[in-house]
């Protein structure tokens, strides 16, 4: 039924019509959703000629609902919606069906939704890049005995549990690999830091950290330093954000992941674009909705794993400012070193 | 009263304020009223003005702000405050403070959805149990307080934390449990009332209003009690009518921006929960107003020791105030959930809580016990919903995020600051 | 009479933390007679009717009602055991109007379980108007607004509507004018001719020559002396009061020294 | 003391209470002491008794509770609630609320951050800015309450959303500004006390503690007044002086946790917060019990009537207590910032206030004013963090968050409810 | 003498709302005077007092103090021009004990600007047991424990304590056992005899003949007249007071049947 609503709006909505509105979902679980997505977005309805509307939820499903009519009061003919769990995402997508407008899934899934597309990084595969990167960390590469402990992001957060799902079906098929403890940090740098406190004190022989993202990274971090083992423990990381850069060229966190936006709002605005143009493009590939068994029209796009060998992709790429990866004299030194030219 | 009385007291002049009618009694009555208005007695007019004014401010700066569109979806998001809200109230009169109220009602509509999902409940059942499950924990809470002395502040903080956490493994890692389509519940938000239903309703609500205050004026002249004129109460009815009359209508409208040759859907007429809202209202201000209940409840909040000692049971006072607050935060929990159509894993957390406090402060409720009444909770949630509403479109781009928030706490410290200079202005 | 008397506290007790308020009093209050209860500032009256009412629990000691031992747990409790007090910080709501406050924990309802406000108001502005207070605008004013002298009417009529087999008043006229005292005076008596036993706490003698029939005499925490109206003079009185004794009358010269503290 | 009091008033018997010294003062000091405590007067004692049950608890379900490593792990979690809530009990002690301090804090830190980071500042500069600007916040929110009007509820609310949008947009899209390593303020949290000057420090505070309590003795046996008696003096001191040498012989311990031939780094002494949580506390303790402006914040929040009819200008206090509470939670938002080394676009949000509100609440402040004690955000905030440091490993695997919010609420409920049924059993 | 009175008022106006309370009422009190003002309960006394101490803005008229019309916009205004005022409603803070009650406001602080709690300790004592006050166990009990008498006791002492030009006491004896209101009736006398202009409100009609030397009666928030004591009988205030006019002296007729209401 989803389908034949796109194309109908394909043939009986005035091809005027350029607004698309873009639903984010939280400041919290990514930094990205503050400025990187935002900016991207923009430029490329800019670039397309389309009119956005950006919207971040702050993590509230009632906000998000009410941002939804907002757009659909002020007549966008595409939504884009990042959910921040499926049952609001559907009861959305079902509000934008009633009154005629075209819904993708942008970054995540609705699973039981009528989105007519999926645009993505696929989660699961993140976190089966961030276990598969962890195994290949220095500190513990080529160890026969690893003693390692886990750190999910926030519970609430459907994500979380996909990423977890990735870098759990690595890590416990690791031979000698041996979780001692998982906590949730709740995408949160303060519960992370307590949890890993508590951790190492129980745990001193911890070898590798696996910490969903770098916010919570850095936390653990600290830990390592106040008992100088900085370095010494293999840390993970996600999202690519200005401390993790750093921490990976002192050395201190193995790697992180690396999702350029580009990847996934270039395709998205352009697929809006066409639909509003009245055309129904068939996607390259399409995903199973684990709840209906709908196979949903998708495009996805592959993350990097950013390590200190190709640390400076994501400044070359524009994804960060040298300025905020080098703020200080004594980065400045290690950026030079690494390849990233400060101004 | 005892047959003593009659003996005690002497009795002078009985109906000695002979009740005056007409046109002279009419001015009599506005004099009076302008002058209590004077005298800072200003009930909900500082909460009536706040929410013209903001309103008039977001229909100028936003076009569309009062379209029949926009105004369901203002109703519909403030009911879930509302309701809440109302149930704060009763916990606010005596001076406590609810802060799980928005988990609670998290955590019941949690219950509600697993019964209904996993253990395959018809919807009213579930519906019942999570109710029920509201109101038990509010008895406990209330427990707490008045047997075992501790303050509600921390009762309820722990509670908060507990429920989030109860709630989080009732939904589990998926984020959230799916209502279906096909549940009545569903309706109260996403549901319309039939028009002629609407207009049927609405004669029968005016009709009703009106006879009430009709026998209360009958009755106090029986009693030889001077009462409000007819001519006021007619003018009273009749702007309760047309106010109606206006809503009712403008929610007659066809609400879908666009039609095509496919789709021919009409979303016409009020929704559901409008009902329920008007029912709810009408059930705890008549329980406030017109019950010993009532009465008590302002009492115990006003002087705990006065009403002990007129041998009011102050411990049941408290309790029961705790179980309707948890009881209506299971309500408001499930019209969340209906309006979501699902029900979060982070339900009721977050600003939920303090949103409604936030509007029946606004309303006009006081923290410290003793003042508030029903109508705060519909006045101030629909402030708090305009407010939020207002903002989730206004501003956009990068970090958007970050300046709405700063502009909700400007603008709802607008309509406070409104509101407190309105109530100074005129206080002695 | 063989009867017992309505009220008997027999070796009451009590004390705050480190502070000992009252030592074995005895006393007594029959029906049909206005018993006066006098004493010193601090000297332990109003705690002494708040044992009675049941807003202190009594350390040791007994309260006796017609003759039976009774443990008074709280205020419900006395008032179903016929107790009727004012008290002498009054204890209204301030933020209820007077006919509120006067009906409090008893309001009048409708055969629908409603409240029954007209009865309530118009018996309410029958009670004040008998009791002289004439300034009071409306019975729908809110307490707070109300003088030192109105809030005392109101707490007043609040307590002698009611049929109740004891009446404790504590210094009921300490606010009160010329004309409302006579009033209050006369009420008293009323209640005494109807059988009750009304309990009454003053400073002023003049006033409890007139009314009392008996007169109690506490001096710091102790039960000085309980003694028949007609049997003494004020000067006595007032020597009992600020001494402890007089003449063969109160407390041994030890006793009165060093009591209670 | 004006010239008239010696004409109008009669001296009888000037130092009719003469003390008595020696073993017998020391037994009616502790016989009234007792009588006290029974009578009610119970301070410290119910926050004490839930502190210490609690730890032993955790000490038993957990190994290595009470290990160095844990003990400075604890102190160091707690530091920012406890700054937070000395602020907090200033405003308290009115009555009134802060919803924001947390955010506030948060704000702060991230003003400080983009000083430092963004323009270069020095890091002193970037902290003395960062606390002026909390102060200056707490003014504003004073003057909306006590000049406006506004019920600090909603000026607080929509302060709290405000500056969460604030914070957001100066960290930017960064999610989080990292403070350098080598930036002094890290070492509040990260850097210790070395032993010789932790000792010498221990020594210095105990003695102090000593002469202020002997000259209070002595004053008051020259102006004829009962004193506590010296043996009660020196058993105090004796105490302090023990529990301050346990503790600092235990930060003294080495704690790291491993060792090798290569490295040999060892983590002794005191955390730096330490001393700034005893100056603090002995600041704000002089400043509320000794001064006449901490006499006035008490007289203003147990009667502001009386307050205003005593010649006390209300609205000045009042002003002041949320600048102080706001000032604090810009030192808190900073010591925050140490502990995590870098201030998040979420700073101070969530839970943060609701803990610290609840940390003076159980240390045994009123919410409704007049009643509370620098010590009390001292205990509470122990209380608060050794709650959540011991949860926080108590349960794994997924879904643990769940439980372990179930957990803490329940432990949360216990020590309160311990506490209130300390209070309970001995009052009147 | 041809000196100004050091306090007087002319043509005060107050309501609250649509309740008048005080219409155009003129008032005077003399230095080393005592000035009594009477009236029936709710008759505006304290309300009267309560513009006078800046706690209520007075709708129209003048408050003049020797000679100069002044506004007094709030409690520190009144204070600041000498005026002290024991309230009805006494307003002491539970949460405090009675030497910080005693001293709020005027603490005494040391050389390093910290209280000086002993010497506020000891003339807070000495204060007390100059009232006659000797049921008072610490002066550092929190005055919430304290009796009615022991309350209005501390809240009189407090404000007696101060060089002030003028001091109105609203019915400071309300509460007062027979010696304490000697004490506090002494007191009174002694504050005139060294020049301060004392106003006395009170009920008690043998206290205000004895001390008075001028008598000012509201009757239904007007002033009745303001009479020397030694013109006057105790009969004729009484019929001031309940009557509004007694012979030549008081209202006309038609004022005091329609006064204020
Ligand atoms: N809760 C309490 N805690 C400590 N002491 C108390 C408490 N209540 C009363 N007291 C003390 O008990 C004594 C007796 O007080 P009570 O109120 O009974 O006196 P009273 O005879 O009614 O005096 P008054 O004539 O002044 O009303 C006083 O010294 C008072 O300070
Ligand atoms: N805030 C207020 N609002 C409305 N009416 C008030 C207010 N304050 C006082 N009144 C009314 O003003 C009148 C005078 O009160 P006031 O307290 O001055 O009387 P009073 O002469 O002191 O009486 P009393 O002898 O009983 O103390 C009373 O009728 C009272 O109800
Ligand atoms: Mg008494
Ligand atoms: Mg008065």
């Amino acid at each position: 039924t989803s389908s034949s609503s796109s194309s109908s709006s394909s043939t009986s909505a005035p091809p005027a019509n350029t607004k698309v509105g873009i639903l984010l979902p939280d400041t919290a679980s990514s930094p990205r959703w503050v400025s990187a997505d935002p900016n991207e977005l923009k430029k490329q309805c800019a670039a397309n000629g389309l009119t956005c509307s950006i919207d971040n939820a702050n993590g509230s499903a009632t906000t998000q609902q009410s941002q939804a009519q907002a757009l659909i009061n002020a007549g966008v003919g595409v939504l884009l919606v990042v959910n921040l769990d499926s049952g609001s995402g559907k009861a959305i997508e079902a509000l934008a069906q009633q009154h005629n407008v075209v819904t993708i899934d942008y970054d995540r899934l609705t699973a039981g939704g009528t989105a007519s597309y999926y645009v993505s990084y696929n989660n699961v595969k993140v976190g089966e890049d961030q276990g598969t990167a962890l195994t290949q960390a220095s500190q513990v590469k080529g160890k026969t005995a690893v003693n390692y402990v886990e750190i999910d992001g926030a519970p609430t957060d459907n994500n979380a549990t996909q990423f977890k799902q990735g870098y759990t079906s690595v890590l416990s098929k690791q031979p000698g690999w041996n979780l001692l403890a998982d906590q949730t940090g709740n995408w949160d740098a303060a519960t992370a830091q307590t949890v890993f406190t508590t951790m190492l004190g129980q745990h001193p022989n911890i070898n590798a950290v696996m910490v969903a993202n770098d916010t919570m990274a850095q936390s653990v971090i600290n830990v390592l330093k106040s008992q100088g083992l900085a370095g010494k423990v293999a840390v993970s990381g996600q999202d690519a954000t200005a401390g993790g850069l750093d921490n990976i060229m002192s050395g201190t966190q193995a790697f992180t992941i690396y999702k350029p936006v580009a990847g996934e709002a270039d395709v998205a605005i352009k697929l809006a674009a066409q639909i509003l143009a009245g055309q129904k493009p068939t996607a390259p590939t399409t995903t199973k909705d684990p709840t209906t068994g709908r196979e949903v029209p998708s495009y996805l796009a592959s993350p990097t794993v950013i390590t200190k060998a190709n640390v400076a992709l994501p400044v070359t790429d524009g994804y960060l400012t040298a300025a905020a990866v080098c703020p200080t004299a004594a980065l400045q030194t290690l950026c030079a070193a690494n390849g990233i030219k400060t101004p | 009263m005892s047959a003593q009385t009659n003996a005690i007291v002497h009795h002078d002049e009985p109906g000695d304020h002979e009740p005056v009618e007409g046109l002279g009694a009419l001015g009599a009555y506005t004099k009076d009223y302008l002058a209590r208005v004077r005298g800072g007695e200003l009930g909900s007019i500082p909460a009536m003005a706040g929410l013209v004014v903001i309103t008039a401010v977001f229909a100028v700066v936003h076009q569309g702000f009062l379209s029949a569109y926009n105004v369901e979806a203002l109703v519909i998001q403030a009911a879930p405050i509302i309701v809440m809200a109302m149930g704060l109230i009763f916990v606010l009169l005596l001076g406590e403070i609810d802060l799980s109220a928005g988990t609670t009602g998290g955590l019941c509509s949690a219950i509600m959805a697993v019964l209904m999902l996993r253990h395959g409940q018809s919807w009213w059942l579930a519906l019942i149990l999570a109710l029920v499950a509201g109101v038990a924990i509010g008895l406990g809470m209330g427990y707490l307080r008045a047997r075992v002395g501790i303050p509600s502040f921390v009762i309820t903080l722990a509670t908060f934390l507990a429920f989030q956490g109860v709630t989080l493994i009732l939904v589990g890692g998926q984020g959230s449990l799916i209502i279906p389509d096909t549940s009545p519940l569903i309706k109260l938000e996403n549901g319309f009332v039939p028009l002629w239903l609407g207009w049927t309703l609405l004669v029968l609500f005016v009709l009703g209003y009106a006879a009430i205050k009709v026998n209360d004026a009958l009755g106090r002249r029986r009693s030889g009690l001077s009462h409000a004129p007819f001519t006021v109460i007619a003018a009273k009815v009749a702007v309760l009518a047309a106010l109606g009359a206006v809503f009712t209508y403008e929610m007659g409208v066809n609400r879908n921006l666009s039609t095509n040759a496919f789709f021919n859907n009409k979303a016409q007429g009020m929704p559901w929960v409008v009902v329920l809202l008007v029912i709810l209202y009408a059930v705890w201000h008549f329980i406030l107003s017109r019950t010993r209940y009532g009465r008590h409840v302002y009492a115990v909040g006003g002087n705990e020791e006065a009403s002990r000692r007129a041998g009011i049971v102050v411990s049941r006072i408290r309790i029961s105030v705790f179980a309707i607050c948890s009881g209506m935060a299971a309500i408001s929990g499930m019209v969340a959930a209906s309006l979501l159509q699902s029900v979060q894993s982070n339900a009721g957390a977050g600003n939920t809580l303090l949103l409604a406090v936030g509007a029946a402060v606004i309303g006009g409720t006081s923290l410290f016990g003793g003042r508030g009444r029903i109508i705060d909770a519909v006045l101030g949630g629909l402030v708090v919903a305009v407010i939020t509403n207002g903002m989730s479109d206004l501003i956009q781009g990068a970090n958007s995020a970050g300046y709405e928030w700063v502009v909700t706490g400007a603008v709802l410290l607008l309509a406070a600051g409104f509101d407190a200079v309105v109530r100074r202005g005129r206080a002695t | 009479m063989t009867t017992h008397p309505t009220l008997e506290l027999r070796g009451v007790d009590k004390s705050f933390g480190p502070v000992h308020v009252l030592s074995s009093v005895n006393f007594t209050a029959n029906a049909g007679e206005v018993t006066a209860l006098v004493g010193d500032n601090g000297a332990g009256k109003t705690t002494l009717v708040k044992c009675i009412g049941g807003i202190h629990r009594v350390d040791a000691g007994e309260l006796i009602f017609d003759g039976t031992p009774r443990t008074v747990q709280g205020p419900r409790d006395a008032a179903l055991l016929g107790v009727e007090i004012v008290y002498q910080d009054l204890a209204l709501c301030d933020n209820l109007d007077i006919v509120e406050n006067m009906f409090l924990g008893r309001e009048e309802i409708t055969r629908l379980r409603t409240l029954d406000e007209n009865s309530m108001e118009k018996l309410a502005r029958q009670a004040l108007d008998s009791l002289s207070v004439r300034t009071v605008h409306s019975v729908r004013q809110r307490v707070a607004s109300l003088s030192g002298g109105q809030r005392q009417t109101v707490a007043i009529a609040k307590s002698v509507l009611w049929k109740s087999k004891v009446v404790i008043l504590d210094e009921p006229t300490a606010a009160l004018g010329v004309a409302q005292t006579e009033q209050v005076l006369d009420l008293v008596r009323r209640l005494a001719e109807q059988g009750v036993a009304v309990i009454l706490v003053s400073h002023n003698m003049n006033d409890v020559m007139k009314v009392a029939d008996s007169i109690g005499v506490l001096f710091l925490g102790r039960m000085a002396a309980q003694v028949k109206r007609k049997d003494v003079t004020q000067t006595q009185v007032v020597e009992l009061i600020t001494a402890g004794r007089s003449g063969e009358l109160g407390l041994s010269s030890a006793e009165s020294s060093g009591a209670a503290v």
